[in-house]
């Protein structure tokens, strides 16, 4: 059974699922670097980004390019709308109290979603060149999956330059080393961290409608699950650091993969507890995750 | 003399490589009363930090009262008899002032969990007497009135004042203080040295003072050591520092 | 002591709770209007009271939803063509939220607050194990839309009944149809774990197979709400020589994603399953892909039977779309079994309906015949096999009991 | 006689639950009997998210500890050949009364959370609560796997309906009575203490690992009799009864009702379970063109979490309890710590660098 090209097969699986972890804890982390925020209805974000797309696609029957930028652009509006609402009139107040609107907030969308839309799951259909399956090496992939994998990259690449190249990246990285001081630099941090919702909600809904077009299933509970996960890797990465989130989905993609691909059936059961177990080691030994910064305490 | 207090052997402390602190030495007699001197990142902080095990030693050995306590928790270290007070000021901000002495006077005798739960006469005789000692250390340090007042209420000077009476609820052997008089007006660092004097006169505590404002210093304490780039550079009387020329390059940063 | 005040205060405090509580409930002769949209006029008669009990919202909602539409549309049938013994129907239709408390506090304000006389609905076993018996306790017969855990009437108690076949019955079938008319003689499983209703499937499936002397070569799970089946699907790959048939125990939900998995990584055997693949998602998820997959299920909507297709087309008059599923069938079934028993029991009272239930002989149903043997509450209905074949679905066979 | 003046009260929640019990029907008993376990999961929360200043989202775990057990311990020996033949016969023969089932799965889930909680707990904030997260994930897979015990995803059904009101207010009560007890007492102030700021906790002599891990296991084991008060109220248990959508409707109520507060708790307990209930009434009543609005009463109670959150983000109560809210209404003696107006004179916001 561990033949080659098996593993190489599980590798690319698992780089796949990774991909997209990557991509929302990513989105999560760059919020909770700038406001310590845990944002629970990131994986929502996915949801809206899926259900934008899907309309793109099927009613304005636009190109599945075209619909994943729609998605972007419509899902970082809807971020910078929900942080004006419900984010920044909590800015000075207790952390579990903005947790708390986010999970209203959640609630708020999977509930509207059922109702305006019914919880009947609908289909995401993609071009067929998109679909398209490549066997080589005794490999079998779909086009998709080399797209999830080369845009995801692309997208935390990006991401990466910007944080680290311009004005507004390196504003933003201010702010999560200090809102504060920030602030006292003449640094709009309103804006800043609207920008920071903005590429975050934009994040989910890239992975959103990579996630509904690789299983081809949108429902208004789609994201939720996904972005508890992201929450995960986020934390297991180190939360608030980009690279970590990275790190952090991928190696949470390879986890749930290689256990299902090299354990025993009747042992498989135990994923998510063995998954779980092992980010429980990852902590014990690095309390702030595997590339967060530890916190010193300063007398 | 009897067995010193505190004795500190050959103490470094690093962060990531930076050296903080090193080859720092002190023997501490019971009942002294000392400053630590030096300029800002001298390490004087760290120092304590050290001592107070909230910062563990990279390297050395710390003996207090005869007991070893390099590698002890801050609340061990607290119980065994050490207290400190925060350049910064830390309170517990939003409980009373009461709630916070209590909370120092509990590092010795606390209830024991049935008591509580069962509400044992135990308990109440234990809260009252936490009450009592409370409000007679209050009364001490003059914030009785301030009893039921939420901490980070208070005015700046009588909130270094309650971190004080904070920490001697501990019931310490040993106060560290750290720049007691950061912020304060003349007449209230005035005040302060009057009480640093009478803790350490009516009350039989040895301290440690780190502090800048150095009429308190000189004015209050036996002996003073310098600390610069982590190392001790100079230690003696108040008058024997004052001339010492190390202690002038490290404070003006010209050879005398 | 101040603090034994405070601990005073406090537990007045929760008595004035617990006070406000049973003053906020209003007592069940304040209760809310009855829903209007379910008297077309102003009855004559005091109406019939039956839940429709049912998870509109949250995760069974794709299910549930479907069902109660097929509920309302068979009462509003009943009621157009005169009621039962000259009363009116009403729905009270109160949602479970996919959630056992709320499910079970559902089932209970029916009972207890608007008195209905028989109670419907619930598509799966978790929710009908909590709410069945608080109808049992409460003597009002309860029958089941969807559930086919097949030994909940024992579990739960002679007020409860099921319209539909027991995953038995299904599970048997599809596995005679793997034997029978697929040539199968070797099986690759793999279960949702997270599901009563699918773990059953299974034990049945391989119960029968391999009694029959097939032989199950591997056997993977899975847990509700993973979407990513790339790790099992490379292990079947791996497998040599390839399975017969894959038989794939899923809820609806993942019908779809395992179906587009397993046939884009290129396997191309038959993928066998029970009602949990019951749903249009096949087709739309899978697309093209969708070929060669079989299930059984409680009814195929192409059936010429009319019966079957004046019910396709009231509901597609009523809803502006076709039945998502079965389960608005099973739906639209049970109101009108536990209407036919209030007809034949010439009364509104719950027992004479649990009786006259219980009596159900050859009651003509869309999902097929229901009749409750002596002493069962669990209909021997016929399965229906349904092949997709090119994204469509299409009746192949009827298996009798 | 003065020790004697708390028993009044308790005698009269006592005596309205009785009498709940025989006047009214079962639906409202239901919600009654509801209400008091989120007060128990809610106010057993607040020890760790509230007190001691951990954010644990692991309070369903807890939960399904406590039912299991239960449930085990409880089933009759006949029905128990019956659903779970495969118990070691130690276990199979038992049936235990209710209340010692509670006591032991209380125990049960203690004792794991103070095994789980002396590796967990060396951690901090948001990564201890993922930590929580993954202990509730655990758990659910362990019941979905363990069958032997606990019937797999098919979950144990038929347990005895013993949660009576009686039951339910008794528990609670107990809860609420020894939560008040240690949060207003030495390990109270310890927990606070912190929760304000660890790190001067550590150097007045707190032991703070001791403290937290006192708040966990304390919050364990209530919320393990809730469990089990919740599983004899509903009867049938799965391993998904015990989600991260229970956690997330506790912490929802400790938040909402004021983190801080056992008032607060119970005022957030018993409006998170009163509301959603009252609004499933509109649902059907407001029906707009004979389609009943089914998910607004989540709409409005999500609305509300924002509202509460925009205007109250300390939550209702903030930390005040009942007796400084009586107080200034001018009944009883104020307990909370008042504030310096401090014309003129510098506070801790003007700190000077040091």
């Amino acid at each position: 059974m561990l033949t080659p090209s098996y593993v190489a097969q599980q590798v690319i699986n698992a780089l796949n699922i990774g991909s997209i972890y990557a991509l929302v804890a990513i989105g999560l982390t760059v919020v909770y670097g700038i406001l310590r925020l845990i944002n629970f209805a990131h994986g929502d974000m996915m949801t809206v980004g899926a259900y934008v797309a899907l309309a793109a696609l099927t009613a304005l029957a636009m190109p599945a390019v075209a619909a994943l930028l729609i998605a972007m652009l419509v899902v970082s509006a809807l971020g910078i709308v929900i942080e004006r609402l419900a984010y920044r009139p909590l800015r000075g107040a207790p952390e579990v109290a903005m947790l708390i609107t986010s999970l209203a907030i959640s609630s708020l969308i999977q509930n509207g979603a059922t109702m305006t839309l019914t919880a009947q799951p609908r289909p995401v259909r993609l071009p067929a060149e998109l679909t398209q399956r490549i066997s080589a090496l005794g490999l079998s992939f779909a086009v998709m999956d080399v797209i999830i994998i080369a845009l995801a990259i692309a997208l935390m690449v990006a991401l990466t330059l910007f944080v680290q190249r311009t004005t507004l990246g390196i504003a933003m990285r201010a702010c999560s080393e200090n809102v504060r001081v920030t602030q006292l630099m003449g640094i709009d941090v309103n804006r800043v961290i609207a920008v920071a919702f903005a590429i975050s909600a934009g994040l989910a809904a890239a992975a959103g409608v990579l996630w509904t077009g690789k299983f081809g299933i949108v429902d208004p509970f789609t994201g939720f699950l996904p972005g508890l996960k992201a929450f995960v890797a986020a934390v297991i990465g180190g939360i608030g650091n980009i690279p970590g989130a990275m790190l952090g989905g991928y190696l949470l993609g390879f986890a749930e993969v290689f256990f299902v691909a090299f354990m025993p059936p009747e042992v498989s059961g135990y994923r998510d507890a063995f998954v779980f177990v092992l980010l429980l080691i990852v902590l014990l030994v690095r309390p702030s995750g595997l590339l967060g910064a530890r916190e010193v305490n300063r007398a | 003399m009897a067995v010193p207090l505190l004795q500190v052997h050959d103490l470094a402390k690093s962060f990531r490589g930076v050296q903080a602190l090193q080859d720092y030495r002190l023997e501490l007699g019971h009942r002294e009363l000392i400053g630590v001197i030096g300029p800002n990142g001298a390490g004087k902080t760290t120092l304590f930090n050290v001592l107070t095990g909230v910062a563990p030693a990279t390297r050395g050995r710390i003996v207090f009262n005869g007991q070893d306590i390099t590698r002890a928790t801050p609340d061990a270290i607290c119980r065994a008899g050490i207290a400190r007070t925060f350049q910064n000021i830390r309170l517990f901000r939003r409980l009373s002032v009461l709630d916070n002495v209590r909370i120092g006077l509990q590092a010795h005798g606390r209830n024991r969990l049935h008591e509580v739960v069962l509400r044992l006469p135990g308990f109440a005789t234990q809260e009252r007497r936490l009450e009592q000692q409370a409000r007679e250390l209050l009364d001490m340090l003059d914030l009785a009135e301030y009893a039921g007042v939420q901490a980070d209420t208070l005015p700046y000077g009588l909130q270094r004042r309650l971190e004080i009476a904070i920490a001697l609820a501990t019931r310490p052997k040993l106060l560290l203080l750290d720049e007691p008089a950061a912020g304060m007006n003349p007449a209230e660092a005035e005040a302060l040295m009057r009480l640093i004097a009478r803790l350490h006169g009516e009350h039989e505590l040895t301290i440690i003072l780190i502090e800048h404002n150095m009429r308190v210093v000189m004015g209050v304490c036996q002996r003073i050591q310098v600390l610069n780039y982590g190392r001790l550079i100079a230690e003696g009387s108040p008058e024997a520092i004052q001339q010492d020329p190390r202690v002038l390059e490290a404070y003006l940063g010209v050879a005398a | 002591m101040s603090r034994i005040s405070g601990f005073r205060l406090l537990t007045v405090s929760i008595t004035f709770a617990a006070l406000a509580a049973a003053c906020a409930a209003p007592p069940p002769a304040a209760r809310p209007p009855a829903q209007p949209q379910e008297q077309p006029t102003a009855p004559a008669a005091e109406t019939i009271k039956i839940g429709a009990l049912y998870g509109v919202t949250g995760g069974m909602s794709s299910i549930d939803a479907p069902g109660l539409n097929g509920m309302k549309l068979a009462a509003k049938q009943i009621n157009a063509a005169g009621g039962v013994l000259g009363r009116q129907i009403e729905l009270i239709a109160i949602d479970g939220k996919t959630d056992q408390t709320a499910t079970t506090n559902a089932a209970s304000e029916m009972i207890n607050v608007h008195k209905v006389v028989a109670i419907g609905g619930l598509n799966d076993s978790t929710f009908a194990l909590a709410a069945g018996p608080i109808a049992q306790q409460a003597g009002i017969p309860f029958v089941t839309a969807g559930a086919t855990l097949p030994t909940l009437p024992e579990q739960i108690g002679d007020f409860f009944f099921m319209a539909p076949f027991g995953d038995d019955a299904q599970a048997y079938a599809i596995a005679d149809y793997a034997i029978d008319d697929l040539g199968a003689k070797t099986a690759y499983m793999l279960v949702d774990q997270a599901y009563d209703f699918t773990t059953a499937l299974a034990k049945f499936f391989k119960e029968r197979f391999t009694g029959r002397g097939g032989t199950i070569v591997l056997e993977d799970i899975y847990k509700s709400g993973d979407t990513d089946f790339s790790a099992q699907i490379a292990k079947v790959k791996a497998l040599n020589p390839q399975p017969d048939v894959l038989f794939i125990s899923a809820v609806p939900s993942e019908a779809g994603l395992t179906t587009k998995q397993f046939r884009d990584a290129g396997l191309t055997q038959p993928i066998i399953s029970g009602d949990g693949f019951d749903t249009p998602l096949i087709a739309e998820v899978a697309g093209e892909v969708a070929d060669e997959v079989y299930y059984s299920t409680h009814a195929a909507l192409d059936n010429p039977d009319p019966k079957v297709q004046n019910f396709v087309k009231a509901y597609t008059e009523e809803y502006g779309r076709g039945p998502e599923n079965a389960f608005a069938a099973l739906g639209y079934d049970t109101l009108n079994l536990i209407a036919d028993a209030i007809k034949r029991a010439g009364s509104a009272d719950p027992k004479a309906i649990r009786d006259a239930l219980a009596a159900t002989q050859g009651f003509n149903a869309v999902t097929g015949e229901i009749t409750y043997q002596e002493g069962k509450r669990k209909p021997n209905k016929s399965v229906t096999i349904i092949k997709v074949q090119d994204g469509k679905y299409s009746f192949v066979k009827e298996i009798k009991p | 006689m003065k020790r004697l003046v708390p028993l009044i009260p308790i005698a009269v929640v006592m005596g309205l639950a009785g009498l709940a019990q025989s006047a009214l029907n079962d639906y409202y008993q239901r919600i009654l009997a509801v209400i008091a376990i989120n007060v128990i999961l809610a106010v057993s929360l607040n020890l760790t998210n509230g007190y001691s200043g951990d954010f644990s989202l692991g309070h369903a775990a807890f939960m399904a500890i406590g039912a299991y057990t239960s449930a085990i311990l409880t089933l009759p020996v006949r029905m128990k050949a019956v659903v779970l033949p495969d118990l070691p016969p130690w276990l199979g023969q038992v049936e235990l009364p209710f209340a010692v089932a509670v006591v032991i799965g209380s125990g049960l889930a203690a004792l794991v959370a103070f095994i789980v909680g002396i590796p967990v707990l060396r951690l901090r904030g948001h990564y201890l609560a993922v930590a929580t997260l993954g202990l509730m994930v655990i758990v659910q897979v362990i019941a979905l796997n363990w069958q032997p015990f606990t019937r797999g995803a098919r979950g144990i059904n038929g347990l005895p309906p013993f949660t009576t009101l009686l039951w339910a207010y008794g528990w609670m009560l107990v809860t609420i009575a020894v939560i008040w007890r240690i949060v207003h007492s030495s390990f109270g102030r310890a927990m606070m203490a912190v929760r304000e700021d660890e790190l001067a906790a550590a150097c007045r002599g707190v032991p703070i690992f001791r403290t937290r891990l006192l708040a966990f296991v304390c919050g364990a084991l209530f919320a393990s009799i809730a469990g089990a008060l919740w599983a004899h109220l509903i009867t049938a248990i799965t391993p998904s009864s015990f989600s991260f959508l229970i956690t997330f409707n506790v912490v929802a109520m400790v938040v909402i009702g004021g983190s801080g507060s056992i008032t607060g708790s119970v005022i957030g307990a018993v409006l998170m379970t009163l509301l959603p209930e009252l609004l499933r009434r509109f649902e059907t009543a407001l029906a707009i063109g004979g389609q009943p609005l089914y998910g607004l009463s989540q709409i409005v109670v999500a609305l509300m979490m924002l509202g509460v959150m925009l205007f109250r983000p300390q939550g209702l109560m903030g930390r005040r309890e009942l007796p400084e809210v009586l107080a200034a209404m001018g009944i009883g003696v104020p307990t909370r710590p008042s504030r310096v107006e401090a014309a003129g004179e510098k506070t801790a916001q003007a700190q000077t660098p040091g």
